[in-house]
């Protein structure tokens, strides 16, 4: 559906390089990056609002790099809505079917589909968009955008700078949406929990690169390089050197940098890597339990317990510091403390080494 | 501590910021009251109701509005140009636009009228519009002189809204010309407003480019301004100052009630 | 276009010393003939410029002698048609009811006597000015006295209306354009070296210079002169030989150096 | 498909508007190069080095420039205070300073010379600074002409800086006066150049309130706008046009010297 | 340390209305709300920026309500950080020092002090602060607030608008700088997570209005009233009627609204009530197990699997859509499935009933 080819891009003194994307028709695709990494850049340029200096765009096996914004009939939802605040909400929506000049009918037909899917006919009459919450804003530039049925629909960060209780609703609504209409959607997000959810794939950005497209789960369990697993919160993500490799097996032994700590995993590099624990992973215990060969189990001391909400983060001293997340329920039902004496157990295979 | 500081050096601030303009307000009412004071109500009423102030009046602001739209006509376009578009050899272009502003009005009606005087200035008086000596004159003249000010006021709308809303117009379909109308020309209304007011003042009394190209023939070409300089021609000088009156009360009642209008329905 | 074809029109450039005069004139001669007379006004010299850069207009008239004799010399007028309309005598004028006392030539020299003239170079009434100062050796103690050099003959005679000059000098006539603010002191007749004239003459760039003539003759004529003479200005040179009985009338004047700039 | 979409719809639009702009700076240009065509080049070189001449530009370039800095002095506190402070009255004091720019600059100095005749006037005369027919006359008579445009113009500069940097400077302990110099002023500083260059520009370039109120006496009262009407006045129209052409050149040169050192260092 | 009483403020369209806060000396107060309740208006209103038309504010037992900003010694860290732009970062940081006129040795030692705390020598020469990052830009203003030591500091949403690990580590830096020097810190927030880990107590906002005031726990286990309960999140929230009330055992019953669904909880309230149950405190089992009469158990069905990063949603229809939170780790060693029957089990001491 969509291909990017070795796309470079200037603006000012930001540039992006080597830009390679294929999209498939009716996919859900994320952009993830972090502030100022070009995200919006890349999908403005996609939308033809930023000349590329090199590369080419194809929508559908046709090649859009030289048309103008109007031709690429691209859906965009820029990250600040940008309503027009000359118009009404209701008039703001009709504003590329009546360009267009629809009739009447039609109109009035494609805002009634469309207000009804998003649920905003209580907004249409507001004058002022202005005085609008952020939720309602970003749905009514959603329906501008989804009126005049796009090719491929852009989303710049629809759910940041919304409160959390409008943002989980929205996902949810988004999810809903792009199943019922299945047209081909990017969505532009710096949040790991938005990508995973609604992607089918990602694509990382960072300084104007991309540095990795793969499903959620090989972006978030297989981050191809330190920067990816540091972005995408890899949180205990320690360098180390592979120091005894037994190919056979496929078990080989790490040891952390400047530690004499050593953790066991699947890999079959060799040679200075980086260790990367996810939290959830790792189980703690009070007591040494029955364990196999392929099994890390290290002593250590809690040194911190932070209350996140729903979920509990606990720092244990390993030697090296080990992040851990319990559910609040776990926790109040172990009665750990700040200075208890505890040991953490994760498998070899959930160690991710690259 | 210091005076300045706290709620009482605030009131110092707002007294000292207030009383500069309120001084110059005081001196710019002081002017044109001691104009009152110099003049009979009965010469003025007489002044006013006369044939001559009447068709002066009626002048005044047929070709003044005329001038002012033309300008903001071709203004908009080179404004919106001179703001979005890049090009090479802009800034030498931003400075040419302050030719007619340098330039005193007397030495640009001069100007002209060589201009008309050139095979090609000639060319358009014979085949197109007469200029020299005609009512038209008096709409080029003022347009001349204040459309550098009116392209220079929308410039500064349009930079201010940016091309932001316009993008987003195009990727929901408008072509370059419906952005234009559809989107930033609504959005700029208020600026473009203000320029056309502050430019119509301007226009209202211009006098020098006028008088050169266009003549100061009473009953002809005898704008407010023109008739101010006709009656000082004359030594009379209450009737100058009665005009002036006429020409204070006309265009500061229209500018009032154009801000008043545009202030209640126009706003963003 | 039918409607030019019988309605004529012509375009007269006149200097603003005549102007009230100027205007009953033309008013009349509307009335009586079916040409309209459009006049426009300013001073002399600039009118003279107007008219040679536009290269349009039937008539010029010029305020003073001088410069007719420059139009005739660049050519833009007709030299047989150049008429004399009316006589100028120069005088001082004052606020009215004279506060400063002022009642002769020697008295501008005075202290604290405040005095306008009109810009040598460019004005008419400003040279013959220069040129009776001159005359009477007094222009270095006059001097220091004058305060400012205004831009037209009519804003000469409007400094003091506004008093904003004690005396000024100017034409005679200036008092009877507003003779409740101005009263004029005479000069002594061997004090005055010229006199001088409004000059009228058809332009080299008329289109109609039928209908100028017509204008011209009329302002010459008994009719034209009496318009003029009940707005105070000397119709006759045998009147005008009243004020100055030996003083040239009109001629070049060249402006000395220590006036020049 | 219409014409005007896509990217030849595109090109369409720029070159209308690019037009619009290239139109008129053309015929700007045409009527400056009119006026060079009309002159001999020694005549010129003659003109531009007499001592006339060299006269009245010092006395522009000095006057004009007092007058900005005076109009500025006074235009910051008072386009502050209409800018920033909500007072009763301010939509008539908006009205009022369209005053200056309404009324012909002429009116404006017969009204000048008229207001020095009142007590008052006459009281400023005697006591304070002497205006009448002398140079502070002419810095007044163009600081009165350009003074209510430069302060409409600083006005939108510090409408567009708005209160939220001055409220956050004064939680770190500035008073409203230290926040003015320290952080207003500062901000402002791009907006009030562009002001006082275009304010010189109308400054340079005024005559008929300088002429009225100050006179035109050579080598006295003589800027190179009065130099270029006594010229016409005297019937020189080449010499007028020498003139003209010296005003345009000084003028046009200091703008561009001003924009381009302005644009390189001092920009935000 | 800081009282407000009965303060009303008016700014446009907007009004805050009958605020009364009481802040202790040292302490970290969070004030958490919806986009547009208010929250900012009323710390500007702290600082001085906006002037109350009723009410007072007490410092330190010295009335403030009249003072102007500069008299009030409060260190303010805007929402939009309002670096000057016309000053590099250095200066920026300096501005407060620079206008009282402290000697130059004692700017020095300030700012070395402040710098080194935030870690941001490295950015300080930086000209233009357009240029520095997100969590950068927060770094400067807030050691520009913390420079001039103020009596209390405000913090307006100092880490929304970030990307989350950015977020994560400057919520971190401000609980150290916080433990560090103590000072009186208001904190605004539309976040719950970053309240409960900041907050000593927490004041919720709506419509400018404070509805709420307490520890974290009493918010977000004791929701007053149902706006707050459903701000703070309460997703498991159901409209019901007590339909028994044992209030000897403390033990009521209470039927779901339009359903035949009972649950038990320890009220005493009796009548139409709101039920809420936090999902982290529902256990998921494949068979009732052994059960204690306080205990719900109801059979459902699972609807819906959602995928958040390291935890996972899980919908349990039983009548009543029921969201229950799994660690990612816990859900893999389940083999739930979308249409699994199961049982959902909590404690009646769980719910929370208002
Ligand atoms: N029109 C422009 N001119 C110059 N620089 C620009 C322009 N647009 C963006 N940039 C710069 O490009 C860089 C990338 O910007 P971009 O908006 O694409 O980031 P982003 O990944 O969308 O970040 P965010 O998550 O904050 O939206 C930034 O440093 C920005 O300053
Ligand atoms: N100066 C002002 N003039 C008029 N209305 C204002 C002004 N400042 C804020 N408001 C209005 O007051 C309301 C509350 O604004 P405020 O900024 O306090 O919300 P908030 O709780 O801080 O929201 P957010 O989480 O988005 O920062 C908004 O509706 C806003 O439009
Ligand atoms: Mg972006
Ligand atoms: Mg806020």
């Amino acid at each position: 559906m969509i291909k990017i080819h070795d796309l470079d891009v200037d603006v000012g003194e930001f540039h992006l390089r080597d830009i390679n994307i294929e999209i498939k028709k009716g996919e859900y695709f994320v952009i993830l990056g972090p502030t100022g990494s070009g995200k919006t850049v890349l999908v403005e340029c996609m939308a033809g609002i930023h000349n590329p200096c090199k590369g080419e765009i194809w929508f559908n096996d046709g090649n859009v790099t030289l048309l103008t914004p109007e031709e690429r009939e691209t859906g965009y939802v820029p990250q600040d809505y940008v309503l027009f605040p000359h118009l009404n909400a209701l008039e703001n929506i009709q504003f590329g079917l009546k360009i267009k000049n629809h009739s009447k009918k039609e109109i009035e037909k494609r805002v009634g589909e469309v207000t009804n899917r998003l649920n905003i006919k209580n907004i249409l009459y507001r004058q002022n968009p202005k005085t609008l919450s952020g939720g309602e804003k970003q749905r009514v530039a959603l329906a501008r955008a989804l009126i005049i049925k796009p090719r491929l629909l852009i989303l710049d960060e629809p759910l940041s700078a919304l409160d959390p209780r409008t943002h989980e609703e929205l996902q949810r609504e988004l999810k809903r949406i792009h199943k019922e209409i299945k047209t081909t959607t990017i969505h532009v997000t710096h949040d790991f929990e938005e990508a995973i959810s609604l992607g089918d794939r990602i694509a990382v950005m960072n300084n104007g690169k991309i540095i990795q497209i793969g499903t959620p789960d090989e972006i978030f369990r297989k981050p191809k390089t330190e920067s990816v697993a540091k972005f995408v919160g890899a949180e205990n993500l320690f360098k180390g050197k592979v120091i005894y490799s037994d190919n056979g097996k496929g078990i080989s032994r790490i040891r952390i940098h400047g530690m004499d700590t050593n953790i066991f995993s699947l890999t079959e590099k060799v040679g200075a890597v980086y260790v990367s624990i996810h939290p959830e992973d790792i189980v703690l215990s009070e007591a040494v339990c029955k364990c196999y060969n392929d099994k890390n189990i290290l002593k250590g001391k809690i040194v911190n317990i932070m209350d996140k909400g729903s979920l509990v983060r606990i720092i244990v001293d390993v030697s090296i510091p080990l992040t851990v997340l319990l559910t609040r329920r776990a926790y109040l039902e172990t009665e750990l403390k700040k200075g208890s004496e505890i040991y953490v157990i994760f498998k070899a295979m959930n160690v991710h080494v690259f | 501590m210091n005076v300045f500081n706290g709620i009482f050096g605030e009131r110092i601030f707002k007294a000292a910021t207030l009383s500069a303009l309120i001084f110059f307000i005081l001196f710019l009412v002081g002017i044109v009251v001691s104009m009152i004071c110099y003049i009979s109500s009965d010469r003025f009423i007489s002044i006013l109701f006369s044939k001559e102030i009447i068709f002066a009046i009626k002048l005044s602001l047929i070709t003044a509005t005329i001038a002012v739209l033309i300008s903001v006509a071709i203004g908009i376009p080179a404004a919106y140009a001179l703001s979005q578009t890049e090009f090479w050899g802009k800034d030498i272009i931003d400075t040419i636009l302050d030719l007619p502003i340098v330039i005193s009005p007397i030495a640009l009606g001069a100007a002209l009228l060589i201009f008309f005087s050139t095979p090609i200035g000639s060319g358009i008086e014979e085949h197109g519009i007469k200029f020299v000596f005609v009512i038209p004159g008096i709409i080029l003249a003022q347009f001349v002189v204040v459309s550098a000010l009116c392209i220079r006021l929308m410039k500064s709308t349009f930079d201010a809204i940016g091309s932001r809303y316009e993008d987003v117009a195009r990727t929901l379909g408008c072509n370059k010309f419906q952005a234009l109308f559809k989107v930033t020309l609504p959005l700029a209304k208020n600026g473009l407003l203000a320029a056309g007011i502050l430019t119509w003042a301007r226009a209202i009394g211009e006098f020098g480019a006028t008088v050169t190209l266009a003549g100061a023939t009473a009953m002809k070409t005898e704008t407010l301004p023109i008739a101010i300089f006709l009656s000082l021609a004359s030594a009379d000088v209450e009737k100058a100052i009665a005009v002036i009156l006429i020409l204070i009360i006309i265009s500061i009642t229209s500018l009032f009630a154009i801000r008043k209008i545009a202030g209640s329905g126009w706003s963003i | 276009i039918e409607n030019e074809e019988t309605q004529k029109t012509i375009m007269v450039f006149c200097g603003s010393a005549s102007k009230p005069a100027m205007e009953e004139a033309a008013r009349i001669f509307e009335e009586k003939t079916d040409i309209k007379v459009e006049l426009n006004f300013g001073g002399s010299g600039t009118m003279l410029s107007q008219l040679k850069m536009s290269k349009q207009g039937d008539i010029y008239s010029s305020g003073s002698p001088d410069y007719m004799i420059k139009a005739e010399k660049d050519g833009v007028v007709y030299p047989e048609t150049v008429k004399k309309i009316v006589y100028l005598v120069p005088a001082i004028c004052v606020q009215e009811d004279n506060p400063k006392n002022i009642q002769s030539l020697e008295d501008l020299t005075k202290p604290g006597v405040t005095v306008g003239i009109c810009a040598p170079e460019s004005c008419c009434v400003g040279g013959y000015a220069v040129e009776i100062l001159e005359y009477n050796n007094m222009s270095e103690k006059v001097k220091p006295n004058i305060i400012v050099h205004a831009e037209s003959c009519s804003k000469t005679a409007t400094l003091i209306v506004m008093d904003k000059v004690d005396a000024i000098m100017g034409w005679r006539v200036f008092s009877e354009w507003t003779p409740n603010d101005t009263d004029v002191v005479y000069l002594k007749p061997e004090e005055l070296p010229s006199i001088a004239y409004i000059p009228i003459a058809v332009s080299i760039y008329t289109k109609d210079r039928k209908s100028a003539q017509k204008f011209i003759d009329f302002l010459v004529s008994e009719e034209g002169q009496k318009i003029f003479a009940r707005y105070g200005y000397i119709a006759t040179e045998e009147e005008a030989r009243k004020y100055a009985p030996n003083a040239q009338i009109g001629g070049e004047y060249e402006l000395p150096d220590n006036w020049k700039t």
